[in-house]
């Protein structure tokens, strides 16, 4: 049994943790939740330049035809980092849609673009507040037009193509279209302020957009939904787990250098067993993430059921993490200035992104049963 | 049991409530930003109706009322959401007991100092907190030197709410950093516009201000302005954190069971309201327990006033109990609307005061006292349990690790 | 406002007390694990002689026509006792279906038996795993007489009567039926061994007994259950603040005597933290049981509501503090002499007994749904 | 990232699966009521074929095998559940590596005690906790004094598992009460048939008896039987609970998804499967967590001794969250039951495990360090958190508030 990374992985990992240390420290984290821009276009450069956005497109699209195993580990250094880019949109979700479901003419037209950096994919599936299922898709598609509203969105501010999900009115079916954003007479955006600003949010209104559908293959269209979030939860499952263990440093060390009552605050129980259940968790969720990019890389039939373990730990660790890491630093861990806010903000971020925990909690089960 | 007043009480309710019905100043008339200023003109008014700090003396502005009265008075003025005064608290709920319990020999003090506090003329900053100190309020460094018949004050003070706005402060500085760390202390009040001081706000994870940090270069304080002996400002300290620990509480910030109530019935899941789902109805009644278990404490308590007795320990539950249950709840609250969840419009308050309280109430956690801090309280006041040991009891402050 | 227990109340809460100290130690409570009968008659006796079985029921029957208010105070020190004896199925569901529901000629002839002693009642409402609902019952009533199968049923093995949950064969409602259980060719119980062996459980075989429908007067037969259960749930959360109450006292207690590393282990945080926790839990079920207490006796529009949420945060409160407690002793309160396996095996039985703390959620939050 | 085992690991999975297959003993023919009885000559069979504690030294009884080895031997040997050899343990896993390391320089000695183990032919008794003791085992206060060239033990040890059927005890004595608790121990291993022996059984909680207590009056033991230094208990004592802690956890008492799956496929709510109710779905779902988590975590610590790695820290979790996880579903499908919640059918395993688990739940938490204990460890030793300040450290024994 080799359940572990390849020392090339790992060397991966500490590259891309040194990369990120330079390139994306808090103070730009949290200079991005007050700036305009929709994402720092010059972390992002670096990313492209780090070969991040093409890991795991293959060679043949102009990527590098890594496997997931290096892309977890990039999602878990960009999570400990906090970085205010849209790589979760454009890598986990746009670019897997396309490898997932694109017609051979729109891989070779956007995933060149995506692994290069002169394109921006993001995802569009929310219609309002609520939980996302099939019958609740009202943006329609007709005559290679979309129309209908799409709320919330993440980074289409700073996308160049957005795909969406949307009801065939012909078929009545529910499937995946591609719209580039630059119609400005079809497709209106209004920003949303957010709890992490870091990151941009829009409401999209399409009104009679061009749309291409996303052909799919043999696969059902709902499948494919659920196909494409499994895929997608793993990977935002490693970007929770990489912010819960920042977190959870982030609070020893404070602890270890803090006194109270001349003592150092970590050497109370009511401290030290906090941060025990934070590793605990952290653990747990680790190692299910880990079976999860397993089951990713291979492609498993165990992927519904490992995603969702991995989706749901790691969104309960880095809730759990991220708050207790506020209460463990005390008054200055509610300052502007310390970094722990800006954890727990993006942690809510990835927590409601593709679905709550609530939601996953339900995926989970079904996908036992399903194994069953 | 039963829900109803005495006849006293009764009577008395009905005092209060008429004298609301007539002078209570309505929401439009209310004017500026600062909730300082826009209430002022209501203390004022209240003051002079004789119904400000209705507990206290009359002498120093109160009506010498009973603590029930209390009670009855702060549930017919909460019938005006848009009148609490609650930025007045320092003053009236903090400052004001602790000065007449040690100042108590010296009535023209404190007829100078209260009466401005009740009418709303004079707020008040409290400076206790420091960058090295937290939970560990005593182990405070800012100093206070004799210079002949005043003081000289250096140091630097952090958490002080609304500072700016304040006419005096209320500080804890070392006088003598060569004992045990509680021994050292004195407290003093001082003009803030004292030379020397200078005020920063902090900027808070929410993005708001509403904490200060407070720097002393220099200040001179007359000896005269001294709270209590030289040597017991830990006591005195303690007695106004106590009164602190009353004077807090309660703020949910609009997250209750109706609102959750009203969410789950608005947002779908699987095409239903997601009240319907089990899962959210699990969480609804969980909450609900513990937001109605607080509520009747807090009767039980006031029973125990109406009596005539001391309300016992169990309000001292709340502290502990309200930040960690609303955090939670508010979460779950943002899982419901899943992806809109992270929205946080700011130009229409109630749809999205879940992601503000999602935002603020780490600092409920933290705030007047910690939950751990407030576990400890309960543990040890109430269940009757040991202190920890205490390594830095008996050592000198300046021997100290953090004392450095 | 007076939210409060009478002067009187206390003085019966400490009598109460007094007496259970005295009839019903822990040594008691631990035997009736063992012994074959289904209750302890001698300490039964001492209750009726206290007059606690005729409590609530009018003078007119033969009882002392006392208040909600005793009856709680009773029921909060019977739990605290652990008490083995089905005075939760006499007085808290056959008493109350009779007073409820029963027809002029049912209530005179054994409300005054069960006020005295002469007889014991008690309820049966389960027919097999899983939670009530009317469409869930099988027990069929038609003609005089009722068949069918109830399980689990508390404490019927010491009844003389049972009140029944069935359905009219002819009008296809539930509602409820008095079955004496001396009808041995028509019913036969099979003894169950439990998690608490100082209550017994059975089950009931029905081949045609004759049973008696309670007239209910003018409620529909659905509701009157709901009732039943509300009314009831009062007291069992009254009985299960009792003992959480209890295993705090001892939790303390120990922690105080008992010392780890020098020092008490009750200065420990994590034993300290655990008991304010167990403390708060304790103090709001506590609160909101005195809710519940008030709507009972005044048969409130909130008793709904008050019951429900008294009934789930009781048994949350005592399911923590009764494990916790074990939990809080180390190895000795796993010893078989220790008492804190009486509280443990208790809470589980008040746990499931009417409707477990999940049920009961749901119901609170139907309750508050009906009153808005 | 696989899970394919090496050629060298598959060659020797292969070689441990064959001889399963021609060795392994049917249930039916296992004999006797008492687990130590009915295992005996399928530990013997084991012992002669080689397989018998394969990580010992082949001088010893084992064959020199490699971590990664003895991992797939457990894996491959946990086909046959009924074959589980958990009652020699104590000898096996915890008091043979103790020897090892502490009597390295006896190897005469070693040959005479391990290969007995190993064999099933003795087992041994851990005589460590005391009553006065719990977590804090250094509290303890059996006395050994110095009698010419052996030792006179007094006292009382409790919480031992099988002594009656032990040939042999390994016991952590107070060699001198007048330094620091830690200093003044030393460890012996005994004859249990000595005279001065007295065993009782405890009764538990769940009424089964596994334990016991055990008395010493005056026995004698040669001071050849001494292991360590005189003074050195402690080290030695430690060094025997860390294999304790290795060799424990995993018991489920058959609470795991699948049972739970089942559970709620069967019961209904309101005419349906428990399992299509929201609440029940979220449950289930947070227990699979723990119980995939706990699993791969495991697995991660397999691969590090795959690659001849420590396995690192990460499986210390398991202890500290596995007891009060279990606890809480067990009592939720209980829950799920009902009214039927609460019979414990002893006759039919299957329909009452969740009850049985229930009751035997809380010891879980408890036994070989309660869950605390288990948190101070990985607070301590994987996050590198100080220990509480310690007030007995430098107390002689005798002085101290619990050692009197």
């Amino acid at each position: 049994m080799n359940f572990d990374f390849s020392e090339e992985q790992v060397l991966l990992q500490e590259q891309a943790r040194k990369f990120l240390a330079d390139a994306c420290p808090a103070d730009l984290v949290r200079s991005a939740l007050h700036d305009d821009a929709p994402y720092n276009e010059e972390l992002w450069k670096g990313i492209v330049e780090m070969g991040w956005t093409a890991a795991t497109i293959p060679e043949e699209y102009g990527g590098l035809g890594l496997s997931y195993l290096e892309l977890v580990v990039i999602a878990e250094e960009l999570g400990r980092a906090v970085a205010p880019v849209p790589f979760s949109s454009s890598v986990y979700l746009a670019t897997e849609a396309l490898l997932l479901a694109g017609s051979e003419e729109q891989k070779n037209l956007w995933l060149p673009k995506l692994a290069d950096g002169s394109a921006i994919g993001t995802f569009a599936l929310a219609e309002g507040r609520g939980r996302y299922s099939p019958d609740g898709i009202y943006t329609g598609f007709s005559n290679g037009k979309i129309s209908g509203e799409k709320s919330v969105v993440s980074d289409a501010l700073a996308a160049s193509f957005c795909i969406t999900v949307a009801r065939d009115s012909n078929s009545n079916e529910v499937g995946l279209y591609l719209v580039t954003l630059n119609q400005d007479q079809a497709i209106s955006q209004q920003a949303l302020n957010t709890l992490d600003m870091s990151r941009s949010h829009s409401s999209i209104h399409f009104d009679g957009a061009d749309a291409q559908p996303l052909p799919a293959g043999s696969t059902d269209s709902a499948c494919l939904i659920d196909q494409l979030l499994d895929r997608a939860a793993v990977l935002f499952a490693w970007e929770q787990i990489g912010s819960a263990d920042a977190t959870l440093e982030m609070a020893r060390d404070y602890s270890l250098e803090r006194y109270a009552f001349g003592r150092q605050i970590g050497s109370y129980q009511a401290l030290k067993h906090k941060m025990a259940h934070m590793y605990a968790k952290n653990t747990l969720a680790r190692s299910n993430c880990y079976y999860a990019a397993w089951a990713l890389n291979t492609n498993a039939p165990e992927l519904p059921v490992a995603a969702a373990t991995a989706r749901v730990s790691a969104t309960q660790a880095l809730f759990f993490s991220s708050k207790e890491n506020i209460q463990i630093h005390g008054g200055v861990g509610f300052t502007w200035e310390y970094d722990c806010h800006l954890h727990y903000r993006r942690a809510r971020l990835l927590a409601v992104n593709i679905g709550s925990e609530f939601t996953w909690q339900d995926k989970l089960v079904s996908a036992t049963q399903q194994a069953a | 049991m039963d829900f109803n007043d005495t006849p006293e009480e009764a009577a008395f309710r009905q005092k209060a409530r008429n004298w609301l019905a007539e002078n209570a100043i309505p929401e439009s008339e209310l004017e500026g930003d600062n909730l300082i200023h826009r209430h002022r003109p209501w203390l004022k008014r209240l003051y002079e109706g004789g119904w400000s700090c209705i507990s206290w003396p009359k002498r120093y502005g109160g009506q010498g009322a009973s603590p029930i009265q209390e009670v009855i008075w702060n549930q017919e003025q909460s019938h005006y959401p848009h009148l609490k005064t609650h930025r007045f608290s320092v003053g009236q709920k903090m400052v004001a007991p602790t000065l007449m319990e040690f100042l108590e020999d010296r009535p023209e003090t404190l007829e100078r100092l209260l009466p401005p506090i009740a009418s709303g003329d004079e707020t008040w900053v409290q400076l206790f907190s420091e960058p090295a100190g937290g939970s560990d309020l005593a182990a405070l460094r800012t100093r206070a030197e004799r210079d002949g018949d005043a003081w000289l004050v250096n140091g630097q003070k952090i958490w002080s709410s609304h500072a700016v706005e304040a006419k005096w402060g209320f500080i804890v500085t070392r006088t003598d950093p060569t004992v045990p760390k509680h021994k050292g202390l004195t407290c003093l009040y001082l003009d803030m516009e004292n030379p020397g001081i200078e005020i920063r706000p902090i900027k808070q994870a929410n993005g708001e201000s509403e904490f200060n940090e407070v720097f002393f270069a220099d200040v001179r304080i007359p000896d005269n302005q001294r709270v209590g002996q030289v040597g017991q400002g830990w006591e005195v300290a303690v007695t106004m954190l106590s009164h602190e620990r009353l004077a807090m509480g309660g703020e949910n910030f609009g997250v209750d069971y109706e609102a959750l109530r009203k969410l789950a019935g608005e947002v779908c899941i699987d095409g239903r309201p997601a009240i319907e789902n089990a899962q959210v109805r699990a969480k609804l009644a969980d909450f609900y327990c513990v937001e109605a278990g607080l509520r009747a404490t807090t009767n039980r308590a006031i029973s125990a006033l109406s009596k005539g007795k001391n309300p016992g320990s169990e309000t001292s539950i709340n502290n502990m109990v309200i930040g960690a249950s609303t955090q939670e709840i508010a979460a779950f609250a943002l899982d419901l609307m899943e992806q809109a969840g992270i929205v946080l419009d700011e130009s229409t308050q109630e749809s999205s005061f879940f992601q503000q309280a999602f935002l603020s109430i780490p600092s409920m956690r933290i705030a007047g006292g910690t939950d751990e801090i407030q576990a400890n309280i309960v543990a040890e006041s109430v269940l009757g349990l040991p202190r920890e040991p205490r390594v830095d009891k008996n050592v000198p402050f300046n021997e100290l690790p953090g004392g450095k």
